[in-house]
């Protein structure tokens, strides 16, 4: 899997994608603070773009500062009670796990809080 | 109700002045405040600080939910209570509180936990809903009844350094009713519970007093809002949808951090998408009835996987 | 205080420990807020929820400074009163709402109005100061002294339908400094007072309570923070003065929108620039000092051009 | 003066700029609440690059919603107790009121408040 940093590419590397992430209600606790950019692979392994269900799968596995990814992905999936959504807008109306990430796409994800 | 055209008694006048001559308040927004019954579900810690500003606004009448009572340990944040108080039932306690700050609204309290049962027989008395619960299987639930009701909900909810906001369901539309661009339910915005293992509540995860604080408050200042501006009217006339309706729905996000001063990522306003077609509440297809409800259809506590049979506040 | 390293009692321990399980507070943030003094000038909108998070999170000290007295027109926005203490002098009243919700902390009432004669002597006793205060004049007094002691200021502001928020001389840095990005104080930032014409204090413009609850409530927040991070401690060893500087200055803009519900233009937090070399009170040729602002110079009230020869709060 | 609404431009009429221009602090009710996108003209009528001076007079003549100009300006120049960023920087900074105005700034005036 590429690297997600902002190294600088070679031509020869798979290419990749620059988007904003941002991880709200907890979720920030998971995968350090602030806005994160990233240069994600512009395809999955099997050639295909990448979408955000790629995205969740490539943050779970490079970006979590915590092992307890069960916060955060569920049987391949983002868990319930996590709302995602794409350039503000709610990802349902996007496609959701099969909307494909373009360049300067900005992703927020945020864990529905319960307490009070 | 929407308020009438009476006078002004002077101590009103006295109390509400300095509200009264905010543009866009004026005497009008003061009487629907006036004739306005207020529902707080939850006297913790974000019910305290909304029930405050709600009573010192002159909210009419003004319902308070909850079964707890008052522990040394909600203190720091559930700013309502006092010590001497330890033991009482938080409702009582709460109310105590607000008559110091306002002896004018009728207080009404509700010492025991919202549940399928009784929810919607308390939740029809009221023009507003302030929901300050902190369980999903209760928050659900408190959304469902509003959507068959036809009422307002000011949500809100704080863990540890987070806080979230949204006004749902306002101004209120018939359930079934997805002709127009409506306000959402909390089904809407939030499908699925997040699983049992995931949740941290207040008692687990921790949570810093002036970060729900901030929330309560915010929900009181919506509520405001929304009554001053009889936004908790339902709609009559649907040849006109778009007319009455809020600003796009907005989930306020707060997160706090102890490293940093006040910096720009604290606050985030993400847009939210209106009704859906296909919810499970206020959609076009919905089998959901008080009927139901009342009779355990559907069940919130295995729906949100809740461990006890009890709806807990 | 930076704290010691005592053990917690068991009804400290029974109080905080919802705030101390959260990351970044613990024990060890907890025993800063113990051992730390902080002084609340003005008992009034801001002052009375600012003061309830502050009491409740353990702050071992808590100092109100405060001439007024209450008034039934106060209560809908200052929840620290209750209306069977109106005429009680404000520091008074809060005080007593405060000791009900926690007797551990020591309070220290000031009931009069802070001016040049006095506010060296009383601020020089606490480690951090929050301006809730309701006038210019004052809020420039103010800053110059928390400038020349070397104390952090949380400083916030709201008439009608605005509010802001602003953390100044933090970490503090002695007059003067200047070859660094040192954090600013209120001149830095505000150069020069609005002519009195163009002011608006609540009784005349309104204010609508939640707004400046929420105002308050931040301030709490900014100020437990800077405690439990004990960045109220001045720097020492200027020689890496960076690594102890909070984030970019930050000023917090809330606006109340009657009309709509909460919104993207809600909030809005502005960059700052830092300290400034040319400033009147914290630059490199300042020439203020204590004995100056004691006799006299600079004249706060002339520099504002108020009419009255008072320092109100 | 230039009409300053977002009008098609005929080739003959003063070049604009586009800008954006955010009020806070109770000056968002003398000019309208939200952020207002403006095209203003490019140069002053002596055929100076329009400056932030410029600005000030122009929002004063063909912007405000209240007769009480008094509130922003005074003497000509942006009242004292007013914040004025551009770009999110401090103008004091940029040059005050000489800073000329680029296309895309975005400029904020804040009117500081100070009940309580
Ligand atoms: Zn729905
Ligand atoms: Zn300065």
């Amino acid at each position: 899997m590429a690297d997600s940093t902002e190294v600088p590419i070679r031509e020869s590397e798979t290419p990749t994608i620059s988007i904003t992430v941002d991880f709200y209600g907890g979720l920030d606790t998971l995968f350090g603070k602030g806005q994160h950019k990233l240069a994600i692979p512009a395809a999955d392994k099997s050639g295909s773009p990448s979408t955000i269900g790629f995205l969740v799968t490539h943050l779970c596995e490079t970006k979590m500062n915590d092992p307890r990814t069960d916060l955060f992905v569920l049987d391949g999936h983002i868990r319930p009670g996590i709302l995602v959504l794409i350039n503000e807008a709610d990802w349902e109306l996007e496609g959701e796990e099969a909307y494909e990430i373009q360049s300067g796409d900005n992703v927020v994800f945020v864990s529905t809080l319960h307490g009070g | 109700g929407v308020g009438g055209s009476r006078r002004l008694t002077e101590e009103e006048f006295d109390r509400y002045s300095r509200q009264m001559i905010v543009p866009g308040v004026g005497k009008d927004g003061q009487l629907r405040l006036i004739n306005s019954r207020i529902l707080i579900i939850g006297a913790g810690g974000l019910g305290c600080p909304a029930a405050q500003y709600v009573a010192g606004a002159g909210v009419g009448t003004i319902g308070i939910v909850d079964g707890d009572v008052v522990e040394v340990s909600n203190l720091h944040r559930q700013v309502g209570h006092v010590a001497s108080r330890i033991g009482m039932k938080k409702v009582d306690s709460l109310i105590t509180h607000l008559r110091g700050l306002n002896t004018l609204p009728t207080y009404v309290p509700y010492g025991f936990h919202i549940g399928p049962q009784n929810a919607a027989e308390i939740i029809s008395q009221y023009d507003l809903v302030m929901d300050c619960t902190d369980n999903p299987a209760t928050r659900y639930l408190i959304s469902d009844i509003c959507v068959l009701l036809c009422k307002p909900l000011v949500s809100a909810a704080s863990v540890q350094k987070s806080g979230q906001l949204i006004v749902l369901n306002c101004p209120p539309t018939p359930q079934g009713r997805v002709d127009g661009k409506y306000a959402p339910c909390y089904r809407c915005c939030f499908k699925k519970p997040p699983p049992p293992s995931s949740m941290l509540s207040c008692g687990e995860a921790g949570i810093v007093g002036p970060v729900v604080g901030m929330m309560g408050v915010a929900q009181a200042g919506e509520a405001i809002k929304i009554l001053v501006s009889a936004l908790h009217i339902p709609s009559r006339d649907f040849s006109i949808p778009l007319e009455r309706n809020l600003a796009q729905p907005t989930l306020l996000i707060y997160t706090y951090e102890l490293e940093n001063a006040v910096g720009p990522y604290s606050f985030r306003a993400l847009k939210m998408a209106g009704r859906k077609k296909n919810c499970f509440a206020c959609g076009e297809n919905s089998t959901l009835t008080l009927e139901g409800i009342q009779s355990g259809t559907p069940n919130y506590e295995q729906f949100c996987s809740l461990p006890s049979p009890t709806f807990t506040l």
